[in-house]
């Protein structure tokens, strides 16, 4: 997968010639988004794209705005972004747009007006509901939680949040969010505060993880503080990162959408965007063996956020 | 007063301490404490290193990306099925040549620690990054906790950081070569005439620092089933502030492993403290900073009354 | 007569351009004491470290107990034998006094335990013999100049070297511990050691010296017994030529008090009730013991410790010293005993030290002019004749004794009211010596009030108009320079009430 | 004579010109675009706040300091720019010049406690890295961020003035007038004394501690108007802005030639630094080498940059060594 970090550039992006897509990350060096890339390589290769994947190192909207003025001059045809901070990165794709640069969102989305279209793996909304409605059905309505997040900057986190306490307020009025806690990203981190935040709180009934390496932390920490079953687990992650839990029934469920698909409708759609097949005002759209898409305005729908559990989780390798 | 920091650290977190017990007296659970102890093992052996750096009038920023790189290794060495005994004393290799390098470096080329540290800090930690690109590395089951139980494992952890201490913390004050590290550290030139070679205790000092990171990071790896490679990041900054809110002086030959150990205490507190006492987290690093100015300050206002 | 214990060849030392030694031969017997005589920057310090191993040599060889050695570092010239106060002091700040002395002593292998009480025991024995009164747990920071270099004395003795090297170990201790170190090493000769004595002072050479070897220019000028040598010659060795009458005669008549000291004290330097008046035209000495207080009370009336009680008065007008800064407006200056940590700035060129103390005068607006600036600067070159390569040298290209010149330079370009020199001739070789003496004469009798800090009693005595004597902090007495000899001034300073004997 | 110092001096800034030429020419026959005027823009305004912080890093380190709050500082005042416009409905002007003196008053905390209290520079910023980061996570929740500023404002980090990007020409300033209080000034020349021996400068009548609370200040005052051109060119203000930053100053300026003990260092070696670091980070996308390769590379130049001092040194060592196995030779040409 190297290669295409680092492949040949094509010069000129006339029709006819090979078209470049670069598509960027939040930050490089997060299994989610290098599962994204995998997705992404399949539709590259079919279409004949030539991808160009780079990001900041670390979540950075300063350096993302960089990398994309650094696309406007190299001269891409397309660009597929994944957006740290909406303002932050707008002018940038504005910029690239007015350029003549076709500019799709995945994952998380830009001012309205910086972009094409946006592909929507799950909104704000969605994920925010589905995890409350999960924990919600886990504890019966009934008692306290707690959530895990990256930074208390990230502002998609921020998002979710949001929807999550909505949907308390109005379904599940029981229930008691107790704390927020930060962990950098980082598993170790994530593990130690579940340890602490269930120790301060003895009537915890489950921990919300809600990025990546945050959910198998929180589940190392219910299971060597010997509560599972008592302290459930449920978050936003990757099978893979997560099966041994899961099976152990130490996390109860995962929400995800299918990462892969996600990058590779993205570069399915930024094809057809550069291609002029994909216009402002579509409804569907085909994408492969993904089949119909549906478009509700300018969000290309990749479906609903997915909840892996016991059941169905030895089913993905991603 | 010969120990007023090291005193006033373990004061500060006495009074820590006894709040917690008053208001939140749920912290005090021997299975939580026990966990809070051994996921902070780590960090004490890094800052029993980074006293040692500090000592000899060097520092290492680079640690975090050492701690990462043992980390995966070790990992990666696990998952192909070696046994621990040979896992660990790799994992302390990679570590001891990732500090070598350092060591030649400052030591040999005689280049700033400060800057040499943050050049390897920053060239260990991308290579990582382009090499493994975040992913998790999955261990056999045997690893963790070394194959004991849960309850087994962690007191060994615990016990290995705490004996490596007082090893340590003897040796520096009751060998030859502790001292040596205090001479060099107060001046190395002095050190040179005396017939104590700066050179190679800085080097030595580095290289042992590394060992102590490979060893640290061991010792974290075994905490779960999987790596994390980014483990370990922020380590330096916070067994920096451990070491110098603990009265090792910046400048060198000056202080010990017991304020180290004080200060790492402290720091390790605030965080599960916050916690139980239900202070919102977006304080966390404002209060961390708070602690680490108050520590200082209180020293400073001591020693200029003293002087003045 | 056996092999000498200590024989060079031709030794040649280059640092970058500067060719420090130029073919030095020099030889060592037990037994003997060899002074090492010379110029500022003849050499001497450099070739002392060539023997113990600090430096290098570019060519030549070193025998040692008649074998050629190759390679030597510090490690191995203590192995074989040598050990060396150097004039520096290469002590550890942080370290109590007991360590500094043991980590010279003990063998420097790293995996050996460590007795504290023996190296307590040690140390206060050793520091007994030096007759340094000095707890042996403080950290050496604590110590003074003078207690720093008793420690570091005490603990080449405990080496109980072959060869001892002493590189000006006298130049900030007072008389009576130098009678007592002169003791020390002559047990020392009488046990088969051979020293090598390095000393501006040429009173020691004559008290304690077998054999005098002159350096001149990094070559040596020949090796004379010191029986059959006398001071003139000696000079005449050390510089080439004749050097007048060694301390002018007071020209001026001292005018209206400058500077008026009532019951200035400061406790945080453990000073006290000291009271003087220093006229314009004036050269007042204070002399005293070590750590009687001078260096601490020239500090407080530089504003580095201010005083916390009694007034200052200049020019009739009470004023507070809080800073060096408002010492400096109130035209104080202070050329401070520590020359290469206070007195200049190593690393920068002679002519920003000279300028260094009048930014604000010589760069209106705060503007550089290097025009101006280089004037100034070899005006000083010239007048002070101080040996450099530029104006743009740095000033650690420089020996002990320019450099010192370079910070009187300093201080001479502040344009001062009073002048405080501190121990201004330590290290300072006779040439340069007898030059700094005409200087500060010549500024007295331009109307400066000047205060010089000495340990040196016969400079003392030959500059003072009148002589502050300290002690334990406070002025005792105050004598007048054409009356005072040695003995009354030394019986003030040990606060007997008859002469001292002892010089 | 002249030429010797002249040579002498210029010695680590000519290799790093070389460098930065040879970057030049390499990602220019690289990539096809690297070197438009765009691209050339592109670089100069994604630099400008790091350029701005290693600018006021110099003095700093000159003094024997470090400085590792900035990054944080960046952010704190541009959470609080962005409140005063929104909340206290300032005009960006209006908030722009309070930022300033927020900055001032950071700088001045560090100031205080660094030279009040004879504290290590590098524990006292370790502590306000800490604490300004915190207070910005604590005053906006770490969720807050002020977007939709006036055209107006954003003008100054997205436009073009004079033909170069808006911001360039505040950041010349601020080169210019940190050049020339570095080189042309007694504050210049005393921050070096002071790098070298604050005690020697004490002596001489320096007045040490307001030289070094004079460039903490300048720092914090930069530092603020850093975080202005950041919010400008982002178009929005959040608790994470600047996150880092300090490394990526420090390194640049020890790229620069500037001594970490102080004393030594230039202005103009600071410049090529940032310069060497920026185009290596943007001509390695032209060059389509992924980022990580960007920061190894940054990492292994420094440490190139660090080695290129002592070689003579060695080098010098290899030659004493061959001298002294050739005694005989030598004494005769000496
Ligand atoms: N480390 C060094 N680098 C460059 N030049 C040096 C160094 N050390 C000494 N020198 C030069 O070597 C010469 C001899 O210096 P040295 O210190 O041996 O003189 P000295 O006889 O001890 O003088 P003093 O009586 O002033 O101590 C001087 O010209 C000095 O400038
Ligand atoms: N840095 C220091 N810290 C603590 N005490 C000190 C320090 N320097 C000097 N003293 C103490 O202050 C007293 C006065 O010392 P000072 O150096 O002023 O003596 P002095 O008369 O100037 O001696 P000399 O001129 O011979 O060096 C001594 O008792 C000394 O031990
Ligand atoms: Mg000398
Ligand atoms: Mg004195």
């Amino acid at each position: 997968n190297k290669s295409s970090d680092a492949g040949a550039p094509s010069s000129g992006s006339s029709k006819g010639k090979k078209v470049t897509i670069a598509l960027m990350p939040k930050s490089k060096g997060n299994a989610y988004f290098i599962s994204c890339k995998n997705g992404a390589d399949k539709a590259a290769k079919e279409l004949g794209v030539d991808l160009v994947f780079d990001g900041p190192t670390d979540p950075d909207p300063a350096k993302q705005n960089e990398i994309i003025d650094n696309w406007i001059t190299l001269g891409v045809d397309g660009i597929a972004a994944a957006c740290e901070n909406k303002e932050g990165i707008s002018t940038a794709l504005r910029k690239a747009k007015a350029k003549g640069i076709k500019v799709i969102t995945y994952d998380a989305d830009a001012l309205p007006d910086a972009r094409e279209f946006f592909v929507n793996q799950a909104t704000p909304q969605g994920i925010g509901f589905t995890l409350m409605d999960e924990a919600g059905r886990l504890c019966n309505d009934q008692g306290e939680f707690a959530i895990i997040t990256a930074s208390l900057t990230a502002a998609n986190m921020i998002e979710w949040q949001k929807y999550i306490e909505q949907r308390r307020a109005e379904k599940y009025p029981n229930m008691k969010m107790v704390a927020l806690r930060p962990c950098d990203d980082l598993k170790d981190k994530a593990q130690s505060e579940a340890t602490s935040l269930m120790s301060a709180n003895p009537n915890l009934k489950l921990i919300m993880a809600i990025c990546s390496p945050a959910v198998p932390g929180a589940a190392e920490a219910v299971k060597q503080a010997g509560k599972v079953g008592q302290v459930k687990v449920i978050g936003l992650g990757l099978p893979s990162e997560n099966r041994r839990y899961v099976k152990e029934g130490v996390t109860d469920s995962v929400i995800l959408w299918k990462t892969e698909d996600l990058g590779y409708l993205t570069i399915r759609a930024a094809k057809a965007v550069v291609d002029g097949d994909l216009k402002p005002g579509a409804t569907s759209f085909n994408a492969g063996p993904l089949g119909t898409i549906e478009i509700k305005g300018d969000n290309i729908l990749l479906g609903k956020p997915f909840i892996f559990n016991k059941d169905n989780i030895d089913q993905f390798n991603f | 007063m010969k120990y007023f920091r090291e005193i006033s650290v373990a004061l500060a977190l006495l009074a820590l301490l006894i709040a917690l017990a008053i208001v939140a007296p749920a912290f005090y659970q021997p299975q939580p404490l026990l966990s809070l102890a051994t996921r902070e093992a780590p960090t004490l052996i890094v800052a029993c290193g980074m006293a040692l750096v500090i000592i000899c009038r060097q520092i290492d920023i680079s640690v975090a990306s050492q701690f990462a790189i043992c980390s995966v290794c070790a990992g990666l060495l696990a998952s192909m099925k070696l046994p621990l005994v040979i896992v660990l004393p790799a994992s302390i290799c990679i570590g001891a040549i990732l500090g070598s390098i350092n060591g030649v470096l400052i030591a040999g080329l005689g280049l700033p620690s400060i800057v040499v540290t943050l050049a390897t800090m920053v060239t260990w930690r991308e290579a990582l990054r382009w090499q493994r690109q975040g992913e998790f590395v999955n261990l056999p089951d045997n690893v963790q906790w070394f194959g004991l139980s849960q309850s087994a494992g962690q007191w060994t952890v615990i016990a290995i950081a705490i004996t490596l201490l007082l090893v340590l913390a003897v040796c520096m004050n009751r060998m030859a070569a502790g001292r040596f590290v205090y001479a060099v550290g107060s001046d190395a030139e002095a050190a040179r005439l005396a017939g104590i070679p700066p050179q190679r205790v800085t080097f030595l000092t580095f290289a042992f620092m590394g060992a102590l990171v490979g060893l640290a990071a061991m010792m974290n790896v075994v905490q779960s089933p999987q790596v994390d490679p980014k483990s370990g990041t922020g380590i330096e900054l916070k067994t920096i502030a451990a070491v110098v809110v603990g009265g090792v002086a910046i400048s060198g030959g000056r202080g010990n492993l017991w304020g180290a150990f004080a200060g790492i205490l402290l720091l390790a507190c605030i965080s599960p403290a916050l916690t139980h006492l239900h202070i919102e987290s977006y304080w966390e690093k404002a209060i961390q900073g708070m602690i680490i100015l108050l520590a200082v300050v209180a020293d400073g206002i001591r020693t200029k009354r003293g002087s003045a | 007569m056996s092999a000498p214990l200590l024989q060079l060849n031709s030794i040649t030392k280059s640092f970058d351009a500067v060719r420090a030694l130029k073919g030095v031969s020099f030889s060592l017997n037990a037994g003997e004491v060899h002074a090492l005589l010379g110029e500022n920057g003849a050499g001497k310090s450099t070739l002392i470290k060539v023997i113990t191993g600090a430096h290098q040599s570019n060519t030549g060889t070193i025998e040692i107990n008649g074998k050629t050695v190759e390679k030597l570092t510090p490690a191995s010239a203590h192995k074989l034998g040598v050990a060396a106060i150097y004039q520096q002091p290469a002590l550890f700040p942080d370290l109590s006094a007991a360590e500094n002395i043991a980590l010279g002593l003990e063998p420097p292998s790293a995996l050996r335990g460590i007795d504290w009480s023996q190296r307590r025991a040690q140390a206060r024995e050793l520091l007994k013999r030096v007759g340094a009164d000095i707890d042996p747990g403080t950290e050496v920071r604590e110590l003074s100049m003078p207690q720093q270099q008793l420690v570091e004395i005490a603990r080449s003795l405990g080496k109980g070297a072959r060869i001892l090297i002493m590189d000006e170990p006298t130049a900030s201790l007072t008389q009576k511990e130098v009678e007592l170190l002169f003791g020390v090493i002559r047990q020392l000769r009488k046990d088969g050691v051979g020293i090598i004595y390095i000393s501006h002072r040429l009173e020691e050479i004559f008290a304690v010296a077998d054999r005098v070897t002159v350096l001149r220019d990094g070559e040596s000028v020949g090796t004379h017994p010191v029986s059959e040598i006398d001071k003139a010659k000696l000079i005449r060795l050390m510089v080439g030529r004749e050097v007048a009458a060694i301390y002018p005669p007071s020209q001026s008549v001292p005018g209206a008090v400058v500077l008026a000291l009532s019951k200035i004290g400061c406790a945080q330097s453990q000073v006290h009730d000291v009271s003087f008046e220093v006229r314009a035209g004036e050269v007042f000495g204070l002399a005293g013991l070590v750590g009687a207080g001078r260096t601490e009370l020239a500090r407080i009336l530089f504003g580095i410790t201010p005083a916390d009680s009694g007034t200052i008065q200049l020019n009739g007008k009470t004023i507070t010293i809080q800073s060096p800064q408002s010492a400096i407006d109130d035209g104080i200056g202070y050329v401070p005993e520590d020359r290469r940590r206070h007195g200049v700035i190593l690393e920068m060129s002679v002519a920003a030290n000279t300028t260094m103390s009048i930014h604000r005068r010589i760069f209106p607006g705060t503007w550089l002019r290097s025009g101006a600036e280089r004037e100034l600067a070899q005006k000083y070159i010239r007048d002070l004749a101080i040996k450099t390569f530029s104006d743009e040298s740095h000033v650690n290209t420089l020996s002990g004794g320019n450099q010192q010149k370079v910070a009187l330079a300093r201080w001479l370009a502040s344009g001062p009211k009073v002048l405080i020199l501190d121990e201004p001739t330590q290290g300072v070789d006779v040439g340069a010596k007898s030059e700094i003496h005409k200087l500060i004469r010549n500024l007295a009798a331009q109307g400066l009030a000047v205060i010089m800090i000495s340990s040196d009693l016969p400079e003392i005595l030959g500059m003072s108009d009148r002589i502050g004597i300290m002690r334990a902090g406070t002025i005792t007495s105050i004598l007048d320079g054409k009356t005072a000899d040695a003995g009354t001034v030394m019986a003030a300073a040990l606060g007997q009430t008859r002469p001292a004997t002892a010089l | 004579m002249k030429n010797f110092l002249r040579s002498n001096i210029a010695k680590h800034e000519t290799v790093l010109l070389a460098v930065v030429i040879t970057e030049w020419f390499y990602f220019n026959s690289v990539g096809a675009h690297f070197g438009s005027l765009d691209n050339t823009f592109d670089i100069v305004r994604h630099s400008v706040e790091i350029g701005l912080l290693a600018l006021v890093m110099t003095p700093i380190i000159l003094t024997g300091g470090i400085d590792l709050s900035v990054g944080s500082l960046l952010g704190l005042c541009a959470i609080l720019f962005g409140k005063l416009w929104r909340d206290a409905h300032f005009s960006p002007m209006a908030a722009g010049i309070c930022t300033l003196g927020i900055g001032a008053v950071a700088g001045g905390l560090n100031a205080t406690l660094i030279t009040w209290l004879r504290l290590p520079p590098l524990i006292v910023t370790l502590g306000t890295y800490s604490l300004f980061r915190g207070l910005a996570e604590a005053i906006t929740h770490g969720v807050d961020t002020f977007t939709k500023f006036p055209d107006s404002f954003l003008f100054l980090g997205q436009e073009r003035f004079l033909g170069m990007p808006a911001q360039a020409p505040i950041f010349i300033l601020v080169a210019i007038f940190v050049w020339l209080l570095v080189h042309r000034t007694t504050f210049g020349r005393s921050f070096r004394v002071i790098g070298f021996s604050p005690e020697g400068a004490r002596y001489a009548g320096i007045p040490v501690e307001r030289r070094i609370a004079m460039v903490y200040v300048l720092a914090g005052i930069i530092s603020a108007l850093a975080a202005i051109i950041y919010t400008a060119r982002l178009g929005q203000a959040k608790a994470d802005a600047g996150t880092g930053y300090e490394l990526y100053a420090i390194t640049a300026v020890v790229l620069g030639g500037t001594s970490i003990f102080g004393g030594i260092g230039t202005v103009h070696g600071t410049l090529l630094g940032v310069a060497a670091i920026a185009i290596l980070s943007n001509g390695l996308v032209h060059a389509r080498q992924p980022r990580e390769v960007a920061g190894m590379l940054t990492g292994l130049l420094l440490i190139l940059a660090l080695c290129s001092s002592v070689v003579p040194k060695l080098f010098a060592r290899l030659r004493a060594r061959r001298q002294t196995a050739a005694p005989i030779q030598a004494v005769k040409t000496s």
